[in-house]
């Protein structure tokens, strides 16, 4: 039973460190983006403010259930993928409940939450939700597939479907998947911006369009559930990424600077690019990624 | 039986929105079938306004008619005070006035690179530009006292002269600008993206571009030679150097091309008329405003403004106030039947990015 | 409820502290002043600096800006976007001509007082304001907030008839969703 | 008298009764049909003796009918599927005319789906085969609407499946001298490899057919969409499922033991292609309809590509797969049967915002979808899981990616159809819709929590297919209640899954519903911020028509050529097929019929002269 | 202003004046030439200008209140884009049941201007489509842009004001009895005769 309580200590830390940890990535990325607009930018604690502001806010308002729980199914989602992928290589807590972590099983519990949150947003009656769920949807279609690509590369080269089984070759190997399967490490990475939704594929919510898109009704506790689910899902993606490709880590910092380190690269593509329409954002996805997703694949099997 | 398309309102409160208008979009898919231009939130009824206020007193509003670019707005009614009245203007506000229109031009084309990069989602574009602007504002601050508002050219010259030293900040601000500049290519038009979201969409077409009203870069986006400042010279414009840009192509990406070719060349009109600019009066005198009486008659003057063609019709009774100020801006036409209609068929994504290429600006539709 | 320091618990003050720096100002130009934004919110003045950024939708917003006059028939939009805000929200008045309407205070189609319509934390004078005094009038409104003296939300629930009658008296044609909080 | 007789029996009996009984009076009918529901399920479940066989001799052949474990597994599918189908029909149908004519036909398909499944032989299974198809027929035009087109190409096709089946049956008796199944089975691989395949893909074929795999599609859709609702359920959740019966033991009998792997990978291939076209198509779907009905040909395409790879583990996705999508797609047509009967339509352009009016229904499709979709931790995910690892287990990567794409594009028409329903604008011409009635979503619940079930122990199916699989000739593989293994020994716990999911979920919809100083108000979808504007009842706010324009915009350079080929080109060639095939058949059944005796009579007179080996 | 300069002036007005019965016609100055027409001469002449003469840019529309002769002015503006000549085309119609034809199958984007003037003004379009309400909206008082409607009245009536200028006195007419020598001393300087 000790065993039980340590993981569920590990689970309450990992979620506590994946939520701070997000934050303040979030909040280095609206600093760096600030620097590069020749700006000062706010504090780099700015997202916490924000998220305890709209929680303080003291109404809500909903259109209906599937409203009500969209917030809920994203943050179930990010909280349960933490969950299930090892944060830390070995230590007692940051190991975490990662049931072996299967990566089909990421990978589909991954759209939980998108999908939760196509439904509220599709109760709002607002069209500009509806609107952007069908550009988020079409443009998941797209760097989905050159991202499982990768992953079934991953899969086939290294006869195993879990994480924890990926990392352990690599570490038996003494070499990073980066560099043992470089053509998955760069189809990977190309779809990586499409998952983050940072320009040039945040389509979804482009203000300009769609004034925001699903999220244009949600505020309040709403919108902070959804802020902090964000953050800590952009915590399980880079983490995801580390453990794939970079040999995951084996404490904290090592953790934060290959996270940190991958985070840059969406981050500053999107600083200077505008946005891709959908069709371009996918035909994007389904060229270069693609073709290295095959080559991936092909460098895998054969 | 409700219609089968979807009703999208693109404003008034939205952020892909140029101003304070609406437009309604009947959309199948995310393609538009059909635009509606609604505009009247921002209607003061100016051209009322101006009927109860004498000459100086309406000067004073004029140049609210249009926020980003209010200077062509007191260039217009200064002329069409004078040529009804027949004042003549002294040779070195001439100079002065084209220096501020450039100047202002600089600073709304500044604004246009914001907005339209904005709009297509490049948020460093308007940090950067929108900044610099800040740079043209100072020199406006200095020579005028306002930021935005001048009301600085008025009847029979300008207000002030040249402060000391102008000439050399302005010499200075130039420079960085036209640095800038270079800074602001490689971001926006060297940027692959950019010229994706930008080539082929909303052309205009051509051979009908003069017949519907299409003015300024727009106009000359199509390929067309059009230009006031050259057509019908007003102040000095004809003993300055420089040369009307016409491209082929009238999509967003040409009328951005043109708009970074005249962005230059006002900077090196800013730079002529600085130079050319003769000593002397700045000023002719006015009589005690409130006895200021213009004799009857009308005029039609127009100003190139940065995004087109602005007139204004005036008529005087010979009474201490106007009879009849009508303003047309550019944006009247653009904003209201060319948008309506070269909307139809282009992407929802597209509208916000065409609107900014059009230069739509409400204020100037309903006054 | 809010109205000195003392009374207020530490729950409050967090809450406080949070809503001050935190001020998510609606897309909203309804005026010229609207020009005076871009500069504010941009690398010179740098608003973000204070936690004051863009917001797209209503729902999402804390501050609404009134930049300068008000026509009847932005009037109608503004109500309807206030009221579709969450609470608690600020309004700042922008420009003299929010205040009295300034130099359209003839005009048949901008009102004159904006606090008869909605209610209004903060005004802002000058025609237009410099963004200084923007970012001055954000610092005096984070002040009140601090203080829990930005009750404008509150007022507004209050004395919802005496609003209700001033804004029919300019809008004829009421056809807006109720207002059911 | 043997049970199996006595069930056949009780479904013939069940159905004349409830035509008579319709004939007389509704009520008396409907008291048959529901007696039918319960009866023939609770028979079947407590006395029906599934060692036992019953052979008899009809001019010299022999004939027999008996259960095997691979048979009793979609005998399940049917046999809980289709009383629920029943019942929910008494909801559905109670303002219909001629509601005799369909329970009728609807018992007698039953009745011809229970024969197959017990069938020995290539005789009877042929009978019950061309029972289910002619009562099908008789559902598919119904509703008498569309029936030039629809009705005929579902009847020409499944002649020619018919045809397929019968000459293969033909050369099978020709050859082994028996029209024992077991005896094809045994002597295949002494057939010459010309027969082999003849027999084999003829086989495929007719089966194919049933399972709408994609060259032989073109019914699917029409017919799908076509039958009442409470049909379609059956149709394409059971019915279909002959197909997968058929295509399993071809493949995994005939193929998988003479060495033919490569024909189950053609097979696996053109189910693969089935996916992604078929999901492409239904993507692109405006009536709910004909979104589920393309979209059920996307997930027989899964089962398909599960069955034709072969292996273990992918013949039990496949079957897992197949009973999923039994309860899956029962659900979601039922719910759109549900939807097209209290709003008057299933057009997603037209229909919307029923989520308040008819949460139960909303419930039960919301559940459906997550399953379709795979999303853990539902059932569906547990199928998708098996398929995938069996896949990549076995190198065939490129197929991975197809499915992927497939069930990646899938939730673009898994969330249009629960948009275009139930989300969205509630426009004031659905203000009086109700909820369906308890008769309609009873059975819609219970097939839902089934599939809530079978996402944490998916081990109360795994059992019946572990036995099917051990029938079919694998060995007895030991599948845990909730714990998934693959070849490479990487595993998911269900259990944890569930739990850990439902942990997190239940401590923020705490935090998220309680209220505290905080107050929520629920407000109406016409308040909602639309830059300010005020909604004027004219205006149609809700995005419907053209749901996915981009993603049709971005596969139009890609995939316009072949689609339009497949559908317009193709359809043409099938189109002039039928302008022939229609001089033959009139359309009417008895025509069909007699044309089916008649050439079964010539063919068995004169197979020695016509096949001359 | 010499022969030469005005050529192309001058050969517009000799056209029109032959082709059409023009009240009145004059050369304003260079680039500005006017003519004054009855208003069922205003489609023919128009047509003519943009289908024969070159006019084909629609420059602008306007309306003038003459309420003292009972009368609007409707001044149509052309534009020769090669010519670089301005052309007004003015019409007179009764303030009180005038109606003037629509014109915007010629140039559509006369639309705007005409819907604008009909909800300013007042004056009826014949065949005019397009939106009833374009800058106002639920206004139901006499069209605001005539004479005889009151601006500061209305106000007045309908809106609020801040109080506490009311000690602030209207020196308006004190101004204008000043001369010249009694201007203050910032106001002298940019009056120096």
């Amino acid at each position: 039973m000790e065993g039980i309580g340590y993981k569920i200590l590990g689970a309450l830390l990992t979620t506590l460190l994946a939520f701070t940890v997000g934050m303040f990535y979030a909040g280095f990325r609206r600093k760096i983006i600030a620097r590069i607009q020749n700006r000062v930018g706010p504090p780099v604690y700015q997202n916490f403010l924000d998220v305890l502001k709209l929680l303080s806010k003291k109404t809500s308002v909903n259109h209906g259930i599937m409203q009500h729980l969209a917030p809920l199914w994203l943050i179930t989602m990010s909280v349960s993928t933490l969950m299930f992928i090892p944060v830390l290589k070995d230590g007692l807590f940051f190991t975490n409940l990662n049931f072996s972590g299967d990566l089909i099983f990421l990978l589909y519990i991954m759209v939980f939450g998108p999908l939760g949150m196509a439904l509220g947003a599709g109760q709002t009656g607002n069209p500009n939700s509806a609107i952007g769920v069908s550009r988020g949807l079409t443009q998941m279609v797209g760097f989905e597939i050159p991202w499982i690509m990768a992953i079934v590369a991953l899969m086939i080269q290294y006869k195993t479907t879990s994480v924890t089984g990926l990392l352990d070759i690599q570490s038996q190997n003494g070499t990073w998947m980066m560099f043992s399967s470089p053509l998955a490490f760069i189809a990977a990475l190309l779809a990586m911006p499409g998952m983050f939704r940072y320009a040039p594929f945040d389509i979804v919510g482009a203000p300009a369009e769609l004034a925001s898109g699903p999220i244009s009704e949600f505020g309040g506790k709403y919108l902070s559930t959804m802020m902090t689910s964000g953050s800590i899902f952009a915590f399980v993606k880079l983490t995801l990424y580390v453990d794939l490709f970079m040999g995951g880590a084996s404490n904290l910092i090592e953790l934060v600077i290959k996270t940190f380190a991958l985070y840059m690269y969406p981050v500053l593509w999107g600083a200077v690019s505008p946005r891709f329409r959908t069709e371009q954002a996918v035909r994007y996805f389904w060229g270069w990624p693609l073709f290295f997703g095959f080559a991936a694949l092909i460098y895998a099997a054969f | 039986m409700r219609e089968k398309t979807t009703t999208l309102y693109l404003g008034p409160q939205h952020p892909g929105i140029t101003g304070n208008m609406m437009v309604k979009l009947q959309v199948q898919g995310d393609t538009v079938v059909k635009a509606e231009t609604h505009v009247g939130y921002l209607h003061r009824g100016f051209e009322k306004l101006m009927e109860r206020r004498n000459w100086l007193q309406s000067f004073t509003i004029v140049c609210r008619i249009c926020v980003p670019e209010p200077d062509p707005n007191e260039e217009n009614y200064s002329r069409a005070v004078e040529e009804i009245e027949g004042r003549e203007v002294p040779e070195r506000a001439k100079y002065i006035r084209v220096m501020t229109l450039e100047l202002a031009r600089i600073a709304t084309y500044l604004l246009w690179y914001g907005g339209q990069s904005g709009s297509a989602g490049l948020y460093t574009m308007p940090q950067w530009s929108v900044g610099d602007r800040n740079y043209i504002l100072d020199l406006f601050e200095d020579l005028t006292g306002g930021r935005i508002y001048h009301m600085y050219i008025w009847p029979g010259g300008v207000r002030r002269d040249l402060p000391h030293g102008f000439k050399d900040k302005a010499m200075r601000t130039m420079d960085y600008l036209e640095k800038r500049l270079d800074d602001y290519d490689k971001l926006m038009f060297e940027n692959s993206i950019f010229q994706k979201r930008a080539k082929g969409v909303g052309i205009i077409d051509p051979e009908k571009a003069t017949e519907w009203g299409v003015v300024g870069p727009p106009l000359r986006a199509c390929g067309i030679k059009s230009d006031v400042r050259k057509d019908d010279p007003y102040e000095v414009y004809d003993k300055l150097d420089f040369e009307v840009p016409a491209m082929e192509g009238s999509d967003v990406w040409t009328r951005a091309l043109i708009r970074r070719f005249e962005i230059r060349q006002s900077i090196n009109l800013v730079r002529q008329a600085l130079d050319k600019m003769p000593s002397g009066e700045y000023y002719n005198k006015i009589p005690n405003p409130h006895k200021w009486t213009i004799p009857a008659g009308d005029a039609f003057v127009k100003t190139e403004s940065a995004r087109g063609e602005f007139a204004y019709y005036m008529v005087s009774d010979g009474s201490n106030k106007p009879r009849r100020v009508h303003v047309k801006g550019p944006a009247y036409v653009h904003g209201v039947t060319l948008l309506e209609n070269l909307l139809v068929g282009e992407n929802i994504a597209d509208v916000s990015f065409i609107m900014n290429s059009l230069g739509t600006c409400p204020p100037e539709i309903e006054r | 409820m809010y109205n000195d320091k003392e009374s207020q618990k530490i729950v409050d003050i967090i809450q406080n502290f949070a809503r001050k720096h935190s001020l998510f100002v609606l897309a909203y130009g309804t005026g010229c002043g609207a020009i005076e934004i871009p500069p504010t919110m941009t690398s010179r003045y740098d608003a973000e600096r204070f936690g004051i950024r863009g917001a797209a939708t209503p729902r999402q917003a804390d501050v609404l800006l009134i930049t300068g006059y008000l026509a009847t028939k932005t009037l109608k939009r503004v109500i309807r976007v206030y009221e579709q805000m969450q609470d608690p929200k600020y309004v700042m008045g922008f420009g003299s001509c929010a205040i009295n309407g300034g130099m359209y205070w003839d005009s048949y189609n901008t009102i004159n007082m904006l606090d008869k319509y909605i209610p209004v934390d903060v005004y802002i004078n000058g025609c237009m304001p410099r963004p200084e005094a923007v970012i001055a009038g954000f610092v005096k409104l984070q002040k009140l907030i601090q203080e829990g003296k930005a009750d404008g939300w509150d007022r507004y629930k209050k004395n919802l008839d005496e609003y209700r009658a001033n804004q029919k008296k300019i809008i004829t044609n009421w056809v807006m969703p109720d207002f059911n909080r | 008298m043997s049970s199996l007789v006595i069930l056949i029996l009780i479904i013939a009996g069940f159905a004349l009764l409830s035509y008579f009984g319709h004939s007389i009076n509704k009520t008396a009918g409907n008291i048959a049909v529901f007696a039918a529901a319960v009866l023939i399920p609770l028979y079947w479940f407590t006395r029906v003796d599934f060692s036992e066989t019953v052979s008899f001799t009809i001019s010299g052949f022999q004939m027999e009918l008996g259960y095997n474990m691979y048979g009793k597994l979609f005998s399940l599918i049917v046999m809980i599927l289709s009383p629920l189908a029943l019942i929910y029909a008494l909801g559905y149908m109670k303002d219909s005319k001629r509601t005799g004519t369909f329970y009728f036909s609807f018992l007698f398909s039953i009745l011809g789906m229970t024969g197959i499944l017990m069938s020995r032989d290539f005789i009877s299974l042929f009978i019950f085969w061309e029972i289910m198809t002619w009562s099908s027929y008789l559902l598919v035009i119904f509703l008498g609407k569309d029936v030039e087109k629809t009705g005929i190409r579902y009847m020409v096709f499944s002649a020619l499946g018919a045809y397929a089946m019968f000459m293969a049956i033909v050369i099978i008796h020709r050859n082994t001298g028996s029209m024992m199944l077991n005896d094809y089975f045994n002597a295949f691989g002494n057939f010459s490899t010309g027969t082999k395949f003849l027999t084999g893909i003829l086989l495929m074929f007719g089966f194919a057919l049933k399972s709408a795999v994609m060259p032989v599609h073109v019914w699917a859709p029409g017919a799908y969409s076509n039958t009442p609702m409470a049909y379609t359920s059956v149709f394409s959740g059971a019915l279909s499922k002959m197909g997968v019966y058929g295509l399993g033991f071809v493949v995994i009998n005939l193929f998988a033991h003479a060495n033919l792997h490569f024909a189950g990978t053609i097979l696996a291939w053109l189910g693969a292609v089935t996916a992604v076209l078929a999901t492409f198509s239904a993507i692109f779907q405006d009536d709910a309809k004909k979104l589920l009905a393309y979209s059920s040909i996307a997930q027989l395409g899964y089962i398909v590509t599960g069955i034709g790879i072969g292996t273990e583990l992918s013949i039990f996705a496949g079957l897992y797969l197949a009973v999923l999508h039994a309860a899956f797609k029962g659900v979601l047509f039922m719910a759109a049967g549900a939807v097209e009967r209290q709003a008057g339509s299933t057009d997603m352009t037209e229909v919307t915002g029923l989520i308040r009016k008819m949460p139960l229904t909303f419930f039960a499709s919301l559940v459906a979808i997550i399953a379709l979709a795979g999303v853990p931790p539902l059932g569906g995910f547990v199928g998708k899981w098996m398929l995938y690892e069996s896949l990549i287990n076995n190198g065939n990567f490129l197929m991975v990616i197809m499915i992927f794409l497939s069930s990646t594009a899938a939730f673009l028409y898994s969330y249009k159809f629960l948009f275009g329903l139930f989300l969205g604008q509630e426009e004031p011409e659905f203000e009086n819709v109700k909820e369906a009635s308890p008769l309609m979503t009873i059975p819609m619940l219970l097939l839902s929590v089934f599939l809530m079930i079978t996402g944490s122990f998916p081990g109360i199916v795994f059992k019946y297919i572990a036995e099917g699989m051990t029938d079919l000739g694998f060995h007895d593989v030991n599948w845990q209640m909730s714990v998934l293994t693959n070849a490479w020994g990487d595993s998911v716990n269900l259990q944890h899954v569930t739990l850990s999911i439902g942990v997190v979920f239940v401590v923020f919809l705490i935090f998220l519903t309680w209220k505290g100083y905080k107050k929520t108000y629920y407000v109406s979808t016409k308040d909602i911020s639309s830059s300010g504007e005020v909604i004027k009842p004219e205006d149609n706010m809700t995005y419907s028509t053209d749901f996915y324009k981009p993603f049709e915009r971005v596969l139009h350079p890609i995939l316009k050529r072949k689609i339009e080929k497949y559908y317009d080109e193709f359809g043409e060639g099938i189109g002039a097929l039928f302008d022939f095939m229609r001089r033959i058949y009139t359309g009417n059944g008895q025509t069909y019929a007699f044309y089916v005796i008649v050439f079964l009579v010539i063919l068995l007179v004169f197979s020695k002269n016509i096949f001359g080996y | 202003m010499s022969e030469n300069i005005l050529h192309n002036e001058q050969k517009l007005l000799n056209l029109l004046e032959k082709k059409f019965l023009l009240k009145e016609s004059r050369i304003i100055r260079a680039k500005r030439v006017e003519v004054k027409v009855e208003p069922k001469e205003v489609i023919p002449v128009l047509l003519y200008a943009k289908e024969n003469s070159g006019y084909i840019h629609f420059a602008h529309m306007s309306c003038v209140d003459w309420i003292e002769d009972g009368e609007f002015e409707v001044v149509y503006i052309l534009w020769h884009p090669e010519e670089k000549i301005n052309l007004f085309v003015k019409t007179r119609v009764p303030r009180d049941n005038g109606s003037l034809p629509n014109i915007d199958f010629i140039w559509r984007q006369a639309n705007t201007y005409e819907r604008e003037i009909r909800e300013m003004f007042g004056l009826r379009f014949e065949g005019l489509e397009g939106r009833k309400e374009f800058i106002l909206e639920d206004w139901n008082n006499i069209p605001p842009m005539r004479r005889d409607f009151d601006t500061e009245a209305y106000v007045k009536e309908v809106f609020f004001h801040r109080l506490g200028r009311e000690d602030a006195k209207d020196v308006r007419e004190k101004i204008q009895e000043r001369t010249d020598e009694e201007l203050p001393d910032f106001a002298k300087k940019y009056s120096r005769d």
